[in-house]
């Protein structure tokens, strides 16, 4: 039997298979926008396959009732342990009126909602990071008790964006977590053709915060350096930069066809890193996970997943000129 | 009642709203102990502390965006960016972020942010100190832009501004600042955003204009007064989005109409007025709708003979009033 | 001669001019391997290697910047930028430095850059990647932006780009990209920068337009012609600056004018050409200037009902000529 | 006698006492022009008081023949031994047609010349380097031998075009030299309150190339490094980092006051490093300065200024219509 290392993390067995509940919902939530997106039922999908383990680790560090939290496009299993649902995420893929994020106004991974304190996101990279440092500065001022949590890909962290946000919350101290989900890929470009630096936690030093790169593929580890970065937030140390190494287990999106840029080599090696096998044989080596248990998740799991595709699907679009509200707050009279 | 510059009217706006509401702060390159380049947040620093006076790093987008999460979050912070000229590292931020979160998100979030920044030529402050920059943001739905024209109008739009549940660009004129003075009542007030003012009533022709032109034009307006030619103004404040039933009145009240705008002219501001006019006063119209403007340059050189040149002034008002009185 | 779609006729015109000036170069996001997300820049980097097709880091402050420091160096980069949208961080390069380098050096520095980007709906691409950013720019002199309705154009006119001693913003219509097909010459050819094309010659009523409304306007130009509705078709070509006189001319010929854009309406490019029509042609004029726009909201939608509410169609242009023609 | 530093360097005697000479003329350049302003003469001047250690040094370690730089409006010194000369810099201060750097368009401190390879400066901080950067990747395609040298203050290191041009050199290796003139303020804010790292150079590693700090009041410590860089760059090692520390001697610029913000005992304490000083004590003491020698120096210097000051308040200001040229290339009927 393998050492056990969620106990040793303070972590009990439910906690953790609840963990890989997480991962696995992301997951299949994940393959069947693919799905539908095949089948001309949705027009785009952009995926979290192969990021669920930092996702979902570093998600299950936070206070899911107080923290704030600032995600990227492909952070499924992060705003699914904040809250939403299967049905919230099926409502954004279809674009549909009742969906919460944006009422099928953007794109699917266009995550947000105030009640869940996600904020909400666009679609220029990184613009999220001074955003969670906003939302950090003003906990300092009113002296609240919470971090803010940001993430975005290592391509973007070449953005102004990330630097100028990272040294203002750096100077003020502030407690904020950025987690950069290093997948190697910004769309076809490779990393060493995307940062000078070897490592993106590299770039912690020169914001004056101390840097961490942990394997992504496991929640375990993702979860141990959030937890400390969120400790040490809340101590008055500062911010922390964590960089968590994933794979990008499919294209870039439902737009991208990555046979062009890398060799079905490294795709089938990739596959390999998947964060769910590796973290199903942990929980199954460790005596937590049974096979029936396992079975009774992916029933329970894709009953969920159907259910909330039903729903989306029947759901109804917005009207046409609801695309007139919502400009300026109502009755201004514009 | 006191006798306040427009630049003191700013700072007292500032003042009140943050000893009434303590989610407002202040924050910007050099607001602290300096008090800002231009002194508008003169003695905040002392009142209110480093919590909310706070000097940010030299970082536009930053500034921007950090006040915008702060805003999401609820407060009401006021982003002083240093000069207008330099709001464009953090153009990014404002049109493609704060202009589009309440949208975005359905209503769910909203972003009460006001961004301040000294603008305009006049001042010596060559290319990059003079610019009026407002023509970039006054196409994008979700944005407010506010320009006041005097002091009493500086205070009072700046407190709704800072009130107003929705992003606000408030762009001060900074040759304004120390050259205008009138009384400003001490108690607290505030202007709506989105309607125009007529600052004079006349009936031979209108000039439509904002910000140090309106001061400009009243000038010019109670000179030409005494040889009968009597000139009705309109200054916008909010020039964007426009308050469009004010721009039609004062076109159909005298059928002859001057845009004044310190910016280079092709696709300013003055574009929207004389087209909204050409939409719906057509027949209203007795001359072709004019438009005085800066060149169609980059920006105005340093060299006093260039800047002038560029520069709206009353000589040049007056002389485009008297043609289209003639007309 | 070849047929070849709109996209095409762009990776056309880049290859014929990388094969004939050694000093000119492309780089963006995903142009290298991938050859572009749209593919515009398909098979360039097999054919010149990876020294003049360069991926470029995530970040667009420095593809502009870069380009513009190439530029002032003597080459002749051509920058893509993914998005239209995803312009708007590289704004302060743009505006502060691209424009103004020829002026603030007193003709000493010169940047001839050409920025490339998609723009425009109708793709399913929800907010950010549906925009229409041109008016953001369209006040910016030492500027010029260039935005081509055909094949044909696309080709003649990114040439004329990137042969252009000034930086030059060039938007590609993104669903025109595979929907507009035509013979294109295989020969070497430019289109004049600076010059608006007459479509169609037409007496009852002058449609003012760019990009794909083009299409869309011919289309229903000739639909309406049978039913002896004879409209006049002006393509702008050039947005920024205007060509003012091909604008008065077609507003003369006329009087009756419809201006149409895919772009929200307040502040649009379409502003300045009805305040040049209102300034020039006033007593030519038989009708108020019509203009025809996306809502004045931050951005069109996702979901299908509300992306179609605000695309620009044949069917709301065949309805806004029908009433003018009847005023 | 001290240990005669400058020819382990590599440096004749007369080669230090000509930095010495560039670092004394642009001093007396720049003292002029504040008498200029305080006499309502000329309405702006930004100083380069404190820093020409780092200027004169930096500028001596590069090849003036090939070498492309991209100044900042406290360069003074850089531009002087580029070429430029004091007549040039005081028709820039009386904004005058003849000012090669502008025709009297921008204010003093906006460098350039295309045929001294000094790119054509503005007033927002840090635009210039990407475009150094792009100098260096049109040398790298066309193959060229020469570096491209860009400077900026410690405060505007912030700016996310300072991030963004840094790694895109990183990542493609390209000869670019980025010196920061760290003087410890921007304007009135402390680095303190500016910087969240410990020193500039501590962002070299995020970018992938080496970080430097060096003494900025000393000529020699910096021309050892900017040669150092310089070599390497050549080499194809890629690019440098470097962090000149230096002293503002001087308010911001003639706007600012700052003993709002600094104490007379800072502002006295820094005077004592006045790199003027420093540098002619260490010319004095390994003998290659006389006092009779530091006189002419004087007196020819004096001269230069006053001529050129003569010269620039004669000239010609611009015509008005001169602000309609020059917005595209002529003649293009615009
Ligand atoms: C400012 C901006 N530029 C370009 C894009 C287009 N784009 C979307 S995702 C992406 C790549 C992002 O790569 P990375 O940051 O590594 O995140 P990943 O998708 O790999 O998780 C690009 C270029 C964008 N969304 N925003
Ligand atoms: C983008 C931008 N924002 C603000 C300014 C106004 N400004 C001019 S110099 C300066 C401080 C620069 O400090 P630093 O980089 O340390 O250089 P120093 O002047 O100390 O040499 C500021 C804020 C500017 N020029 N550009
Ligand atoms: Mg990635
Ligand atoms: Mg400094």
């Amino acid at each position: 039997m393998v050492n056990n290392r969620h106990r040793s993390l303070g972590l009990t067995d439910e906690q953790v298979v609840n963990m890989y509940r997480y991962m696995l919902l992301a997951r299949k939530i994940d393959e069947r926008m693919w799905l539908l997106n095949r089948a001309g039922k949705i027009p785009f999908v952009v995926s979290c396959q192969g990021h669920e383990a930092a996702q979902v680790g570093a998600a299950f560090a936070l206070n899911r009732d107080v923290d704030y939290i600032a995600p990227y496009y492909r952070d499924l299993g992060v705003v699914l342990v904040f809250g939403m649902t299967a049905k919230d995420i099926m409502l954004s893929g279809f674009a549909k009126a009742e969906d919460p994020n944006s009422g099928g106004r953007q794109m699917p991974g266009h995550f947000g909602s105030k009640e869940k304190r996600i904020l909400t996101g666009s679609s220029p990279v990184a613009t999220q990071v001074p955003h969670a440092v906003g939302v950090a500065l003003a906990g300092q001022i009113e002296q609240k008790e919470f971090v803010s949590f940001v993430t975005l890909g290592e391509g973007s962290t070449n953005q102004g964006d990330f630097h100028e946000g990272l040294n203002f919350a750096g100077v003020h101290k502030l407690p904020v977590i950025t987690m950069v989900e290093n997948n190697g890929y910004a769309i076809s470009v490779p990393s060493d053709q995307q940062l000078a630096c070897e490592r993106v936690s590299d770039r912690a030093q020169g914001y004056g915060m101390p840097g961490y790169t942990v394997d992504g593929t496991d929640p375990l580890a993702v979860y141990e350096v959030v937890k400390k970065a969120r400790e040490d937030a809340l101590a008055g140390k500062g911010p922390s930069l964590i960089e968590a190494m994933t794979y990008r287990l499919t294209a870039h999106s439902s737009d991208d066809d990555d046979r062009v840029y890398r060799s079905q080599a490294i795709i089938d090696e990739e596959k390999q890193k998947d964060p769910l096998i590796l973290f199903a044989k942990y929980l199954r080596d460790s005596g937590v996970l049974t096979s029936e248990h396992e079975a009774m998740l992916e029933k329970e799991i894709d009953g969920i997943v159907d259910e909330a595709t039903d729903y989306a699907e029947q759901a109804a679009f917005a009207q046409p000129e609801d695309a007139l509200k919502y400009v300026y707050e109502e009755q201004m009279g514009w | 009642m006191a006798i306040l510059t427009y630049i003191q009217a700013i700072t007292k706006a500032i003042q009140e709203e943050m000893e009434q509401d303590e989610k407002v702060f202040i924050f910007g390159q050099d607001v602290g102990k300096k008090g800002g380049v231009f002194r508008a947040t003169d003695g905040l620093y002392e009142q209110f502390g480093k919590n909310r006076v706070i000097d940010a790093p030299l970082a536009e987008s930053a500034i921007a965006g950090v006040g915008i999460g702060a805003a999401m979050y609820g407060m009401r912070p006021i982003a002083e960016i240093q000069f207008a000229d330099f709001i464009l590292p953090a153009v990014n931020q404002i049109i493609s972020e704060a202009a589009k979160i309440r949208y975005r998100s359905n209503n769910d979030w909203q972003c009460p942010i006001t961004i301040r920044a000294p603008f305009g030529g006049g001042v010596n402050g060559a290319l990059y100190h003079s610019q009026s920059v407002e023509a970039i943001f006054a196409n994008q739905p979700g944005l407010k832009i506010v320009i006041p024209s005097s002091p009493y109008d500086a205070k009072g739009l700046l407190k709704a501004a800072i009130r107003d549940p929705d992003p606000v660009l408030f762009f001060e004129h900074k040759r304004a600042y120390r050259l205008l003075k009138e009384e400003v009542p001490d108690e607290d007030y505030t202007i709506p955003i989105g309607k125009a003012e007529v600052k004079r009533e006349g009936s031979d022709l209108t000039v439509i204009t904002y910000g140090l032109c309106v001061h400009f034009a009243m000038e010019v307006a109670e000179k030409l007064a005494v040889e009968n030619i009597d000139v009705h103004i309109l200054d916008l404040r909010t020039i964007y989005p426009l308050d469009k039933k004010a721009i039609i009145d004062a076109a159909k009240k005298t059928g002859k109409i001057l845009l004044i705008t310190e910016d280079n002219k092709e696709g300013s501001v003055m574009s929207e007025v004389a087209a909204i006019i050409a939409e719906h006063c057509l027949f209203d119209l007795d001359a072709p709708i004019q438009r005085l403007a800066g060149p169609d340059v980059p920006a105005m050189p340093y060299a006093p003979t260039m800047e002038k040149y560029f520069m709206i002034n009353p000589d040049k008002i007056e002389a485009a009033i008297r043609d289209l009185a003639e007309f």
